[in-house]
């Protein structure tokens, strides 16, 4: 059952003091309504896993690891790899996360960003099939969030695709009824590199990669996943609240062009620097 | 696999006869359980979905009250039977999520201050599942809450659009939802001019995101109308038994 | 652990009124003690499911569907077929349901609904066998309670029994070593049809068919469950209070009397009024 | 199954050598743990079963408390290591029904009005099951209520009947539960005149259910003057211990 | 999440009075330091398990039992025997106990107990193997403790070894593809017979086989098993504390002394009286 | 299994390189995490671990509560990509143990009585797991309590040693602590002279066990010195940043 979440109380003061800033197009931290904060990637992070990346947005932290294995296709994609998204909010990264079973949040973060990465088919999971009916490759993306300053699913979509980018997959050859992995290894293909753009809509206003207190602050935001061809592949309005279908159509726009920019310094790595 | 499944007959018109911006058949019914404060019943296509309302009560245990408006609580949830497969009666993910969604989208309707220190719960049982189940629940839990007697800003009705064979469309059938290209759900009050739902998963451009948004206007305004007329019958029947 | 269920308090002046009226062999509804409810039985109403029917009794409101696919016979009984009832108390319900893992009340339900049917032996078993110790038929009989005013345990038989009394089976073909389904199907056949008289008890009086205010003034209720040849299949006494011998014989004498009557309405459209 | 099992001897003895109306050996003590403020032992058959009462304590949280008497929570489990086959630990269906069966049957005698707020525990361990262990596991916690000195109105004494290969038979083992007609768990106490447990599977006319519960009736007769002398033979140690 | 615990308080003059005692080398029972309690062992006590002791240590009461049967071997160890140890601290023992999933005591308790039987080598798992790979024999251990007063260690493993003792493996052929159970029985081998021993710590006394109000009084206790050859298959300080590495050295010497005592009186009925 | 596994080269060394009583590199840093009150990441060999502490703060629900002291919550948690193969994010029985090996571990350090009626929560999360990750873990979480101000009567650093084709070494990788004879995981404060952590299993006589247990002593005040250094580290950047 979901319930009502209670956000931390920030200070009237601070709220005030968002919104005064907002209507001069300022933030809290200095930054413009539509500028990111810095992002740092570190590749290859966790060495035990097939793929990694360490993600910092601003002070967000989020590590994805790429784990991958052989599994039994789903009856209904006999010829498809298995792609599992799981995000793990550790309490760790914040006073607010609890352990235990998943979170609804932690449901809906990792469900946004495997939809990003299926439907952008960034993976083309039908080139994962060992043998049809019997034996596909598995990948499990885990996101473990590290620190927590608002703004977790682009950190995650790109900290994901980061990790898939680099992913080697160990070879496996079929003899007989047996499926044996070797010591060769081949690289993952990426065929996308889309980014999420995520919006808080403090009353009229909005800012792009909203850190925490602005989350808190925030009636609702909007995620909007852009591929490389500048279309869309997710869309979701997190938290209450309503937007006119005439902001709606002004965000596509806004993530078009917030997108490129963003898509060319989160994956400079994986690129070469050209997006 | 979608290649061979066809979604389209040759004159144009959809799996089940419909034209691009026909809504499927609705079936609207305000207050059909004894016990809940406000219920409603949906038919949309095949669906069939109930929704009740319980509250406004006291928030218990205590900790999870807010001292200046109520809370809401919100289950949606699909009978085991609702689906081809036998589906778990324990929540899936997917089920997490909507009830998730879904609160979001009931929230900024309820006018929440009026109830300080107490909890309302939706709960929307799908017992018959056909595509569009999450819309076809929000535009019956709505109608429950305003059943139970609880101010709203406004009602929202909700529907999915989407695209098919490179199509935009309105109201997506279970063929449609599997094998087309792209899914948006949305939830509009036409009066507050205000989104209270909005996903989308598939592949659209700039433009069909645009063209479908209208297409779910036009959809949820008609909608909208039948809510309001189950509505009236609701209270006329109650006004003849009073 | 089962913990003493604190029942919602009906107000005093309710309970006396209740047992007020009882002494006068009268009923708060108008009926008299040995008067069941109306009953409207609603055929097929889950098209998805193999078999379903939403079943009124007065203002209790209970929906059974039946899903039939095939599984792995138990290890002890590999010739039968799997027979599996589940009742689930969605908190649509009623206030006192709450989401969650099956409560005991919804495990006491569906086992003696399960117990009815298996124990009449309405179905043949051995006759859902496909490939000995290998596959069977498996029918679920799920229950969902929409609206609870008392008596969940006849209700439920007869929507159990009706759900059943109109599945068709999908026939599969026995291929080497797969199994396929096939377009045909083929009528369950339904070997009898049991009825269940549940009798709620206050002081030393007793009324059949209790709503929910009777049932929540009672001391404790006792169900019987009645084959078409009038023999017992099941019988639970719920609830706390003490019966005296006298008064079960008393019941079973009941039991025989209002069954058939019982019985031939509630499965009108199975047996095409003839009971 | 059934058929080629052999529950009867050619001289109508049954598969453990007993006559229809034959209780099995049963050996009963009273207070066999240190900790447990009440607590008894049972063996009934090849059945070995303990039964420890805690209580009366403060319910806690209050909100499960009740103003006017105390509340029971009940729980009968059994070890993995009972049945022939391994049991998982965690509690079954059948385990969650058979408590709730169990506390519903014990309620009865227990002068609930005298403890306000508090709450008794009843635990009911099966170290081996033989085919009917709630029925003893009844018999067994009634007397460790006894023994942890919680005033009641009386005992009750509990035993299986039922019919197998068309006779009427108290008492059934494993075997006649298992391939048997009917089972009928029956708790009675003979001073009230009155059944507290009752429960059947299987199939009996009226007659035989009858008839089945007037061998009942003889044979917890038999059993309640074996728990008074249990008891009486735990209150004497205890004297001497004085 | 593991949390302080909270004893039950045991009354100051009672802690009082276990110091004061210590300090002349007492004990509230009127034991000496490094004396243990009497110890009776009931052997086959479960006629239904393979194999099962009933071990009382003073107060504290320990059933064991042993259940066999055959599984899958683990994909690591393929012609490897499986041996699980549960133990289920049931609530009828100690009102610290609480129905539910096992606590981290218990699971702390069978992973101790665990771990002496399988470092110890006491069962030889290699020759539990039936078909490599695919099939080898299962011993469950499971552990109840019915009455608790203080070191469930010390005689956990007691029981355990006893139920191991005595148990008798019941034969399996293999024909063809199936495996089948036969009448037949043979002993399980029995290499080791080893003994644990648990020390209190009250400041900077100690006491072997604390019972439950020294448990409770102590800052800490240690662990440690002791082999039939002297030496030592595992260690545990349990609880909070500190020790000094010279008392760990003491405890070791003291270990071996007491061992060889308490396995001659733990396993009598195994060895026939000679340890 | 073991026998094909190559533990020492011929010229003695470790498999790693190492010598007996040689420990692996250590990098240690204090103040990693932002929201966290205090933090410590650690590497050691391939291990590679995240300290974080939270509070004190109210012990809610207050029932938990001690009203003399602070009480400690601790979780050690590996995340599922840290071992070869996935491992499952819930906890397992073997995390279960550690939570409260490690906790144990932390209580004799930290002056609980400051504190009374509130709670401190330990973080432990293994990125990547080499062996010993429990006193890694352990050596990190010290240093985040430390970090969050939280007054201690000392630090502990923890190291394994145990066994390996007959002998004694320091600081075991997986491949020792897996095919080796013995492991022992030995918390050590060089000032108090205290051991607050003490595990082993495997098999080592009694003189074996004091000699792993001096080498542990000795690795532990190696570690007590990088423990301090990492301290000052983080101290004198604040400092700066002042």
């Amino acid at each position: 059952m979901s319930i009502t979440e209670q956000r931390p109380v920030i200070s009237k003061l601070e709220q005030q003091e968002l919104r005064r800033l907002l209507a001069e197009n300022k933030r809290i931290d200095g930054r413009n309504p539509l500028q990111y904060r810095n992002i740092r990637v570190q590749l290859g992070y966790v060495e035990k896993a097939e793929g990694s990346a360490l993600v910092e947005l601003g002070n967000t932290k989020v590590l994805a690891a790429v784990k991958v294995g052989i599994a039994v296709p789903f009856a209904d994609t006999p010829n498809e790899g298995i792609l599992i998204v799981n995000a793990e909010l550790v309490p760790l990264a914040s006073p607010v996360f609890e352990p235990g079973p998943p979170s609804e949040e932690s449901i809906s973060l990792s469900r946004y960003v495997d939809r990003s990465i299926r439907e952008s088919k960034s993976i083309d999971l039908s080139s994962l099939c060992i043998v049809p009916g019997r034996s596909v490759y598995s990948l499990y993306v885990d996101l473990y969030i590290l620190d927590y300053d608002g703004n977790l699913i682009d950190a995650s979509l790109i900290a994901s695709v980061n990790a898939l980018g680099i992913t080697k997959m160990p070879k496996y050859v079929v003899e007989g009824q047996a499926i044996k992995k070797t010591d060769e290894y081949f690289k993952l293909e990426l065929k996308d590199h889309p980014v999420s753009l995520t919006y808080a809509f403090l009353d009229d206003k909005y800012v792009v990669d909203p850190c925490l207190s602005e989350e808190y602050a925030s009636d609702f935001t909007v995620s909007m996943t852009v591929k490389s061809d500048d279309r869309f592949c997710a869309i979701q309005k997190n938290g209450g609240g309503m937007i006119s279908p005439r902001r709606v159509i002004e965000l596509l726009e806004r993530s078009l062009e917030l997108g490129k920019e963003l898509r060319t310094v989160a994956y400079r790595q994986l690129t070469g620097g050209n997006g | 696999m979608g290649e061979s499944i066809t979604l389209f007959s040759e004159d144009g018109k959809r799996s089940d006869g419909r034209s691009l911006d026909e809504l499927r058949p609705i079936r609207i019914k305000v207050g059909v359980l004894s016990n809940a404060q406000g219920s409603a019943y949906i038919e949309q296509g095949r669906n069939k979905i109930i929704a009740a309302v319980y509250g406004p009560k006291e928030a218990l245990p205590k900790h999870i009250s807010l001292p200046d408006r109520c809370i809401l609580r919100c289950r949606y949830h699909m009978a085991p039977f609702s689906t081809t497969e036998r589906k778990s009666p324990a929540p899936s993910r997917r089920e997490i999520e909507l009830s998730m969604v879904l609160r979001n989208a009931l929230e900024p309707l309820v006018m929440t201050w009026l109830f300080p220190r107490t909890v309302i719960d939706i709960f929307i049982e799908v017992l018959q599942a056909d595509g569009g189940t999450r819309c076809a629940g929000l535009t019956a839990a709505v109608l429950a809450l305003a059943d139970a007697g609880i101010p709203l800003k406004g009602l929202v009705a909700a529907c999915a659009v989407g695209k098919a064979d490179g199509k935009i469309l309105v109201d997506l059938n279970d063929l449609e939802d599997k094998y087309g290209e792209a899914d948006m759900p949305v939830a509009y009050n036409p009066t507050l001019d205000g989104i209270t739902l909005l996903q989308m998963d598939g592949i659209m451009s700039k433009e069909e995101v645009e063209q479908a948004l209208s297409l779910a206007i036009t959809a949820t305004q008609k909608m909208h109308k039948m809510q309001v007329d189950a509505l009236r019958e609701r209270f006329s029947v109650q006004r003849r038994e009073v």
